[in-house]
């Protein structure tokens, strides 16, 4: 048994299990705001996340727990931001669609939709000219794509031969909106190869297919070849939103896609391989269930933030006295 | 007349427009099958159809230009904008293009289109969904600025809006939505031009709108509780500001608080309070105050996001410092 | 010798020498602010507009003058226009940017790259709802598509199926910068294409073929098959404006286009084919000399705008008034 | 010391920031080849090569977020936006993610952005390319926003700017690039977050920035021939507004006027007004005046554009009116 395979469902299962918190939490309003959960989607996260080294950089949309938590961003820290509180990653400023943590060059929620996109192309020619190793990876869903910000993120990257991995997680809505109601062409691929990068479409459900297209990828860009492009097939199996009564898409289709639940068909998969015991994956759960727990404890002890300091870090320092900088 | 939600109230002239012109139709993301972001259009997709009440893309420019030109070849589009926050992906054809193309041309293009977006802050969205700007539309000559503070007034302003010829951008703070108020949907609209006094007063004037009335209404009564008597005045069009019923307030009570949940730099309080310096300077026996947002990018936590906006007890003390000649 | 072969031929001399004489009346400072001329283009415009018929919208660009004329715009109205005279089309509001004629349903130079295509967008949509034949043909240059707007117009034509004739003048420079320069992928139909709309690319030089390609793509379009996308291959033979010294432009690039000046070569090929003799085209030359004359007579005699109606047409009422609509 | 013009005070401390620092690089449309559409940045590509001055395709959004991404990543991105009109595509950029990045992650990530742009009206470019609008980036915390209006600070402000680790925008009124002034190449920048006064004077002040700077000493020469003496201040720094010296001025004269080119409703002016009001009100011996441009899209025909912006005698107008009680 290799250490790889079960760390993919720790990974999962950490996800899964802090979300389906996140939701009865916003229930009893501890947190606020909007929430998006990422359960169903958590292979596409996971997955990239896999391949990734810490020398990369993260951007991700307003759906970020799984993103966060696979990146190592500790899951207190993610509590308790979402609480707002203190201890919270951003000091309680941020919230669930704001989550950041740089030292893991994880730079956070975006929640303009396309809003990131141009963002992770400067982090990659800040990695490019200054010779770092990095490679950015950047999330955002199908209905991004329709933003013009998409169009000229992935012209910019290309033209510019920029280390960026465009991850594209088709969930097949933009909220309410189906993927065939906001797209001509719902080849989510044609686009990217229309401005010279090489793209593909994978199973989003499937975390090793995942990983593994994402490390072919990434290899790719090392070697200099410019961005890359790839498009996971996934599915929410919650609502858009907190706020979101989920009344456009079919109970079937949503059914038939939970039966690819992709924590179960990779512990399906881990077990048929002999790669996990049942024993392991509880053991994985309780773990996961533990790491919740505390990260819920660790918010709720959490302080508030001084009202003083409502305007800290709006700037770094203030100009204004005269003799300032 | 009954009680109802001002989302009703949108919603109520949505289909009165939709039924009355045939031109019409409503444009915006997830406006149809989901219904609305903020439910204003639920149930009109079933009505009308979805060439009528059109889910766009996620593209906003695209979206609002495409608006535009619809509008100016003879269709009466009612965009919603999700909410302003995105609407700065749109200020482009809406500056540019909208505000510019009747007098551009000498008065040979049209643009009747009406733009709705929800705004303001409260809801612990953070920095990035929870921007006011209606200063910013209501800076720009071309286009009028509504902002409804009731519920009837929810409703009567897209119907002036959608009367009217020229493009209109009606900001609908997003903490109404939920609450209810008296809507008579038979009603003529009121002209949706002029301030409103929604309360009476002779110690002082606060000026307000949309989001900001009610926490103004709370306040005025916890000062008339200490004996204090606070005019209010719903400024209702942002663009023109009625200017002759600014005036006429303060002329009544020579006090004013300014209040507006813009960041205060350059807010919207900055014009109004600029308009009684030019028009009603001698009437003035104070220096105007401002209760505006705090400058910082609004914060998610509760508590910081309620000490970044304005409140019933900042506006209580903006009065009372008017009135001490503190400020 | 059929009357359409001369049609051309005089539709593209008038651009040329309307266009000549508007660079010398800008050394006289007749006119001013920015004038960006056609010339080297003009099959493309007079090829598009041949193909069009009364009922089809056209918008364009900052570089509208030859679309304006080729499409009926009177060229004294046109010329008073950037004299800023009241017997201007915009009665001297618009200036050379801002060509308008809405009888002509000639809708404007538009002149912020890229924000006439979501217009064009919806003028097709209104066409469309409203059961009329129109066809919207859309001008815009090759830097415009890399604007996001160019992406989001293309998307939301093709998902509804609009009536557009999306027209790419590609002059392979905007501006300074060169295509190379600007689109990582310098095939511009490649685009459209991942947006699901037809696309070809043509030699804009050459007058006839235009007409057959925008022929043939009407043709589609009045099916009702959606919108389509031609690419022109063309040149500025002049600088991008008058400010411009166009030092970013190899001299034997210049001549070697020049060598394709469509008028010459479309006089060639009358000429060959027995078309046209060569006192037609002196003819033809002739009348556009007095028509560029008589449209400079009828700019210089217009009057001034009355300062009093400086704020006219801001609005269409006035609401200030109480008992205002 | 020098003469030199306002486009080579620019070009002289790009040049600079590009030597002192190696992460400094030129981003933005014809910066390089072009050598920027107002020559800032001509000679520059041949210097520094086409990674360090580096031309951007037409896509404002995106290479506005690029360099916002390149700024959290290490670089010191300088970037031009060819006009301010055009800035309107990025908007949602420098509003939704420069201005709020930093507080947003509680002070970790960090935006070191310059952005230039040329604004303003009087060339005759019409309607879509005439804007001011420096009054909407002055309104947003997150953002600092200086203004140019001599020689010497087109250069001082660029490398200030350069050396604040917070986003800044620079708006750089287009008629000022062929003005001449003095260049002095090695002073070490002048404070460019504080207002200066140009002209002292007793009998009023005028409080102007960028383009409006010249016309306003025009006038104030104009008023000095017929014995009035007004004081002359340059804000400069439009955010954050330096306060201590408006009050100042307007302590010394009494009277102030207010010029600024953007339209006057919701203008920069606006808020100057309300910054007097509530931090001078008892100084002001009359109401403030404000000359700013007519609310209209500026027209193309000379006449008509000269009408819509402020002039040295609107402005002389405008002083005798405070002066004589007029407004
Ligand atoms: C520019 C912009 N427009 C609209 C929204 C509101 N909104 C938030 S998420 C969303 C749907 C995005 O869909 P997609 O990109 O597919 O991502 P998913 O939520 O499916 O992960 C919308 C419309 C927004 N945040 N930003
Ligand atoms: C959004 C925007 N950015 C920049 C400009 C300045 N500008 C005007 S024309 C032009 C070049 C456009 O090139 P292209 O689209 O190829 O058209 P061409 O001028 O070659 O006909 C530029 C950069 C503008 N008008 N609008
Ligand atoms: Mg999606
Ligand atoms: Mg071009």
């Amino acid at each position: 048994m290799t250490p790889e395979p079960l760390e993919r469902m720790r990974q999962m299962v950490r996800i899964r299990r802090f979300e389906e918190r996140c939701a009865e939490l916003y229930s009893q309003t501890k947190i606020r705001g909007f929430l998006h959960l990422y359960i169903g989607e958590e292979a596409v996260g996971v997955g990239v996340m896999g391949a990734l080294t810490d020398d990369d950089q993260i951007v991700a949309t307003y759906r970020e727990h799984g993103h966060a938590l696979a990146r190592g961003v500790d899951a207190g820290a993610l509590m308790a931001e979402m609480f707002g509180r203190s201890n919270g990653c951003a000091r309680g400023r941020g919230g669930s669609m704001h989550i950041a943590d740089v030292s893991r060059r994880f730079w956070g929620g975006f929640a303009i939709v396309g809003g990131g996109l141009p963002i992770a192309v400067g982090l990659a020619l800040a990695d490019k000219t200054l010779g770092r190793a990095g490679v950015t990876a950047c999330f955002f869903g199908d209905g991004a794509t329709e933003e013009g910000a998409y169009h000229e993120a992935l012209n910019l990257a290309s033209l510019w031969k920029l280390p960026v991995l465009f991850v594209c997680e088709n969930n097949q809505y933009a909220m309410g909106t189906a993927l065939s109601a906001h797209a001509a062409d719902t080849e989510l691929t044609h686009e990217p190869r229309a401005h010279g990068i090489v793209a593909e479409r994978v199973d989003g459900m499937d975390v090793v297919a995942v990983e593994q297209a994402a490390t072919r990828a990434l290899e790719a860009i090392r070697r200099g070849d410019g961005p890359r492009f790839l498009e996971f097939m996934t599915y929410r199996f919650r609502a858009h939103s907190m706020y979101d009564a989920d009344k456009y898409r079919d109970k079937t289709e949503i059914a038939r896609w939970k039966a690819r639940d992709p924590l179960a068909l990779y512990a399906e998969y881990l077990l048929a391989e002999g790669l996990a015991a049942r024993a392991d994956l509880d053991a994985i759960d309780a773990a996961a269930m533990a790491e919740v727990d505390a990260a819920v404890a660790f918010a709720e002890q959490g302080g508030l933030e001084p009202i003083e300091d409502l305007t800290k870090d709006v700037y770094t320092h203030d100009v204004s006295a005269r003799g300032a900088p | 007349m009954r009680r109802a939600t001002y989302r009703e109230g949108v919603r109520t002239a949505l289909r009165d427009a939709l039924r009355r012109d045939p031109r019409v139709f409503l444009l915006g993301e997830d406006v149809g099958r989901y219904g609305g972001a903020y439910a204003c259009s639920a149930g009109l997709l079933e009505e009308f159809g979805p060439e009528r009440v059109r889910d766009a893309p996620l593209a906003e420019n695209g979206f609002v230009g495409a608006a535009i030109g619809a509008a100016m070849g003879g269709l009466r589009p009612i965009v919603e904008i999700m909410t302003v926050n995105f609407a700065l992906l749109a200020l482009d054809q809406l500056v540019n293009n909208a505000a510019t193309l009747r007098h551009m041309t000498a008065g040979q293009v049209s643009v009747p289109l009406v733009v709705r977006m929800a705004t303001g802050a409260g809801r612990q969205l953070g920095a990035q969904h929870s921007h006011s700007l209606e200063n910013w539309f209501a800076h720009v000559p071309g286009l009028r600025v509504l902002a409804p503070a009731t519920v009837q007034d929810a409703r009567d302003m897209v119907l002036a809006a959608f009367d009217d010829p020229d493009p209109v951008v009606i900001v609908e703070n997003q903490v109404l939505y939920p609450t209810e108020g008296d809507l008579d949907e038979d009603a003529p609209p009121v002209s949706p031009w002029h301030a409103i006094v929604r309360r009476p007063g002779r110690d002082a004037s606060i000026i307000t709108h949309g989001g900001s009335l009610s926490k103004s209404l709370v306040a005025a009564e916890l000062l008339a509780k200490e004996g204090i008597e606070v005019e209010v005045l719903d400024l209702r069009c942002l663009r023109p500001l009625d200017v002759d019923a600014i005036v006429a307030t303060v002329t009544r009570t020579h006090r004013a608080v300014l209040v507006d949940e813009s960041w205060k730099t350059g807010g919207l309080a900055a014009e109004v309070c600029a308009t009684l310096v030019e028009r009603a300077f001698y009437e003035l026996d104070a220096p105007v105050a401002r209760v505006c947002s705090v400058e910082v990018p609004v914060p998610y936590a509760k508590h910081l996001e309620d000490a970044a906006l304005p409140s019933p007890a900042r506006i209580v003390d903006a009065v009372k410092g008017v009135l001490h000649g503190r400020i």
